[in-house]
């Protein structure tokens, strides 16, 4: 293997931290602030980052969820490049304010003066038992709220890479770990990490029978289901959109339009989660007439509950998509 | 929790040796119940994290020792002690805690949600702070309905930095509710020491500035606890609105059962141990004479591992109640 | 006219207001909380309830809206049934945890123990010029959020109707007033304010050429634009929602399985609406090859601006309605 | 605003004959400013809610005049003051206010939201109390930076009651962040008496409580305004982290353009009147012999009037700008 082919293994939690390590070594007004960031993060995410980057661009801050997002905006109007750290998803809604009345509308509401280049980080997702406020997913929301880039990676080269983007991008990114795949680890090509342009999917399986569409958690979950699929003979066509706002819309319709069937595949609530969106463009693109199914998969619209049968319970699983692959190629 | 009111709770200041053992049995339930639940976790039999209140009893005790059944209370992510002392059954919080059928919330809650309305405690909260605004409005609640109950609300020194604080303090002042407020200050919030960022001389003078006065206490000296809450209480109970309790105390584990803690310093840790609030009442209590001390504490070890082995041995909930308790109308089904 | 057939004329607010009031005497335990009602409210919605109700029913409060939502869900808890006033939705950002994490949650995660039988009230919507952080539309978004009933009604009798359920419902109910229709006069019954029950559409206009299933602040403009079609030959079925959790998905495949054509509009964004969530639903349940075409029409992506010919470029307008049903019918 | 900075700074205390012109003068500007505004309210050119700070200009006339272009300020719903002192033009203020092209923010903000960050103006904010999170972090970029400028952020009483004044102050005094903070209490918050939903001793308490001293200052003597910003200011720039100045005001007119203020108390109206802060300054200037002070008058009171006409004679913003400006990547696109 040459060098430019060069590869290392990495699992997802460190593809970030190596994508922000090397961002803030390029720019000098990229920071981190958020709970705990100086001894690490919560999950090793800025580990090492307080010894190279020093207390003022690695800031842990005091338990201020409010002030965390509003001081990142505000530490970005005057130039800098704030990475503002929320823990957990769930806390976010503490600091709603200043998401979505502030650093979304900021730059809208003045003009184009406000330049709100904040990455806010918020991991999320269900996460070996840690029940209904510890455990959302609530992506789709987002993507109903002007102003603002939504990027969920499923993967570590996508975790990297797209971090990179979020970091140089002067829009406001909100950026959604999927925490439970920390752990998991990926492939990526050794030395500079490339930016992983917003709204392009990735393939994550060609395939002729069906178009399956998903993001964050749950793609490997799909990915075994895919090829379960294929091992009976339906060939699914399977895209990680990566990025929710922007979506890959034409991948999505050129897939559709060859397969003619559609499953949107979520960890969320499956009401009024964004495979809604999904199912609407398509259809309103394509016409119904040029579509012969199109049908979602997330979870019922209950709070996450603890007990670990309660969780598989409502959770997507590898057989619950294998059984609506099935449904769909078959109808 | 006991269950006395009126004039007995006055006697608290007396400290008689009853009451003082009453106390003390408290403190040794928690710590079994707590020590049982970590082992429980390391050996993989409970899901999920788990926050523990080691070294932190006192503050429950000495405080729930002055409420009675209808009297409420809040918590935080830290609230199995709570719980207890408020009068939660032990093999229940075990059963929630292993997520089983039969557990408080059905097994929906786990750790950090455990509620038990029937002894008036109103949950544990996952997120912090969220005890503060809750426990607020029910004390406003109580008034309207000229109930003579009052709300005690326990959170952490992390807590004191967010919003709500502020927002819930003001509002407890403003409509002289009967709420007591207790910060169990054990010094650290989740990994960070809460001086480092804390600004200002602190609780009691935030609270002051919002309009609530109190008391600031050795939280490891539960008869302090106890003195000071009964005074505090009787405040609450007479009209005179909200107070603080604030209890200087030590966590002697890290932030969760999976934080072996490896971040604090080994004298600091070894003094806090130093202070165990039931080590310290055992002095007490012995040296009055009191006997059936080792009694209380193989009753509660064995009523702890008693209630493991039956978590541990029962049923899981039934997948299908994961559908149950969302809500009345719009609640979808089991397919 | 017999006494039984007696009607009134009530604005919207007033409709709010006598239903508010009816509940407040018929049960003692209901009371209200938030800025400035004890002066009647921002609109008169609570005007003479102090008077009658007296300063410990009808609570004016700091500006403390985290505290306005928790304090109202903790008072729920002791067994008072608070009406949370939120005065402007853009303000509920402010309350979010206390609203998603809590009020959303807190009977699940506690396995039943809990009832948390509040009405939050948020007037929402475009409102005369009043910009980016005064005009939003996020109902949306509560769809997606287990655990809460979202209301939403557009016309003085569906606010009363509907509020008195709200009151009387023992799961927290997202009340969204329709701020800038306040004024709209309505006709309902004398006496006795009867409950609305969720989950009911109301038919507008009935008509076998295409469905327009919409809610809030738009429909007095889908009224008219229907009407307009008619004259032109497209009589639209126009269902209003009136609460969209639950909704009443059955009254609308009935429609369009009658219609095979299908037009939502509502004033909030088109991407990530719920307009979304129907047109997925209806393609779910009918299948695509049950339905000539199934259209969105919302607002596009961008905050509201403030002045008026921005706002108007951005606003869907009877004319909007009248060409896209147009084009749906005639596709 | 004046230019100033360094050595002439410190002059204030001095008061010299002209700096308390450019005071009087630039009060007199917002208050020609704030009635013309209204009148063409009135007249239905301007849409949208109003507010103005009648009464209130010796604040943001005595704090701006202690900063430099540099220095950046934050304001709340009641912002044309602190734009105007920090030194916006009121011809683009006016053409925001009208919604036409050419204003601050192309018609997308209107009086709740101009912002002109050329001169360090970071906008008025339409949510009470949202300023304060976004100044303390622009102290923090600032510092971060290594530059000179401090951060001034202006609120009203009515914003010590939300969650985000504590976290701000708490904040700001922790990371010792180069903002002073400024509290403009006329008393009341839209409809309500402030002190009727705050309590405790008050802001200074408050702030105090959270690690950042101050000083209270009677807000409509301009110049004790202008000495104690001085004095403050001197402190945060010198690396002394946070202050507060509170300043005692009054607001003649009701919350919005569209309240009549029936319901304020006629004799608190009238001594907040008697308490003008123009008023008092021109009797001091007079008796130190000022003599070009009609002319400052009717210099502001023609500027302003030209400013409305040729708002109203101005273009409407086109149509399809309302899709500028959202973000970079993802934008949608005018059909
Ligand atoms: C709003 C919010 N932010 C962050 C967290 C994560 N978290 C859980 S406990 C904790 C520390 C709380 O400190 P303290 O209140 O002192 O409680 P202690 O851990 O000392 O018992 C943190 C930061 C959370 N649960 N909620
Ligand atoms: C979070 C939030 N709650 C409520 C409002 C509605 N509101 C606008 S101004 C105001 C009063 C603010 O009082 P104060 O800060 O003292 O400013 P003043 O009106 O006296 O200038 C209120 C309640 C708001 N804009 N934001
Ligand atoms: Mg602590
Ligand atoms: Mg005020």
């Amino acid at each position: 293997m040459s060098k430019a082919d060069a590869t290392i293994e990495v699992t997802l939690v460190d593809a970030g931290r190596l994508a922000v390590q090397q961002e803030m070594r390029r720019d000098p007004t990229v920071w981190v602030l958020g709970e705990d960031v100086a001894r690490g993060g919560l999950w090793g995410q800025y580990r090492g980052f307080l010894e190279e980057f020093g207390p003022e661009r690695v800031v842990s801050t005091p338990i201020s969820e409010s002030t965390i997002m509003g001081a990142g905006l505000g530490a970005a109007l005057v130039g800098t490049r704030p990475i503002i750290e929320m823990r957990i998803f769930d806390f976010v809604m503490c600091a709603m304010d200043e998401l979505v009345n502030q650093i979304a509308k900021i730059r809208y509401m003045f003009g184009g003066q406000a330049r709100p280049a904040v990455v806010v980080r918020m991991p999320h997702g269900m996460w070996r038992n840690s029940a209904a406020q510890h455990s959302q997913m609530l992506e789709s929301w987002f993507v109903h709220l002007p102003g603002v880039i939504v990027v969920a990676p499923s993967c570590a080269e996508d975790e990297a890479g797209l971090m990179v983007s979020a970091i140089r991008s002067d829009d406001p990114v909100l950026f959604f770990d999927p925490k439970d795949l920390w752990p998991l680890t990926g492939t990526m090509p050794a030395g500079e990490i490339a930016p992983i342009p917003f709204g392009k999917a990735r393939r994550l399986r060609e395939g002729k029978d069906l178009t399956i569409v998903t993001w964050s958690a749950i793609v490997p979950k799909v990915s075994e289901a895919a090829a379960s699929l294929a091992e009976q003979g339906v060939h699914a066509d399977v895209l990680d959109l990566r990025t929710l706002w922007p979506w890959d819309e034409a991948a999505v319709l050129a897939s559709v339009a060859k397969t003619k069937r559609l499953l949107v595949v979520h960890e969320a609530v499956e009401v009024g989660g964004f495979g809604g969106e999904i199912v609407a463009r398509v259809i309103d693109q394509l016409g119904p007439s040029n579509v012969k199914i199109a049908k979602r998969l997330g979870a019922p619209r209950l709070p996450i509950p603890f007990s670990p049968p309660l969780e598989n319970q409502i959770r997507v699983t590898v057989d619950k998509i294998v059984a609506a692959g099935l449904a769909a190629a078959r109808a | 929790m006991s269950k006395t009111k009126g004039a007995s709770r006055t006697s608290a200041s007396g400290h008689n040796l009853a009451r003082l053992t009453d106390l003390y049995a408290t403190m040794v339930r928690i710590r079994s119940f707590e020590e049982t639940a970590l082992q429980a976790h390391k050996a993989s039999e409970i899901p999920g994290p788990l926050h523990v209140s080691i070294g932190q009893e006192g503050v429950a005790a000495g405080v729930c020792a002055n409420l009675g059944r209808a009297d409420r209370i809040t918590s935080n992510h830290r609230g199995h002690g709570h719980a207890l002392a408020k009068g939660a059954e032990a093999g229940r919080m075990f059963l929630e805690l292993f997520g089983r059928e039969g557990g408080y919330c059905g097994g929906k809650g786990g750790s950090m949600h455990i509620a038990d309305f029937s002894v008036g405690m109103l949950g544990a909260n996952g997120v912090v702070t969220g005890g503060i605004p809750i426990a607020v409005g029910a004390a406003q609640g109580l008034k309207m309905l000229k109930s003579e109950a009052v709300v005690v609300c326990f959170f952490g020194d992390g807590a004191v930095n967010r919003g709500p604080f502020l927002e819930g303090f003001n509002w407890a002042a403003l409509f002289r509710l009967p709420v007591l407020f207790v910060c169990e200050d054990n010094g650290v919030a989740a990994f960070t020491a809460t001086a480092s960022v804390t600004a200002g001389p602190g609780v009691m003078a935030r609270a002051e500035s919002l309009g609530v006065t109190g008391l600031s206490v050795d939280g490891n000296d539960v008869i302090a606890v106890d003195a000071a809450a009964a005074q505090l209480l009787a405040d609450v109970r007479s009209g005179g609105g909200p107070r603080i309790l604030h209890a200087r105390t030590y966590r002697w584990t890290g932030h969760t059962s999976t934080d072996a803690a490896a971040w604090r310093v080994p004298a600091e840790v070894a003094a806090g141990k130093a202070g165990c609030p039931i080590a310290r009442l055992r002095t007490t209590l012995s040296e009055r004479g009191a006997k059936d001390l080792d009694t209380i504490d193989a009753a509660a070890a064995a009523e702890m591992a008693a209630c493991r082995a039956t978590a541990h041995a029962a049923q899981w909930p039934r997948p299908s109640t994961a559908f149950d308790d969302v809500q009345d109308i719009g609640a979808v089904r089991h397919v």
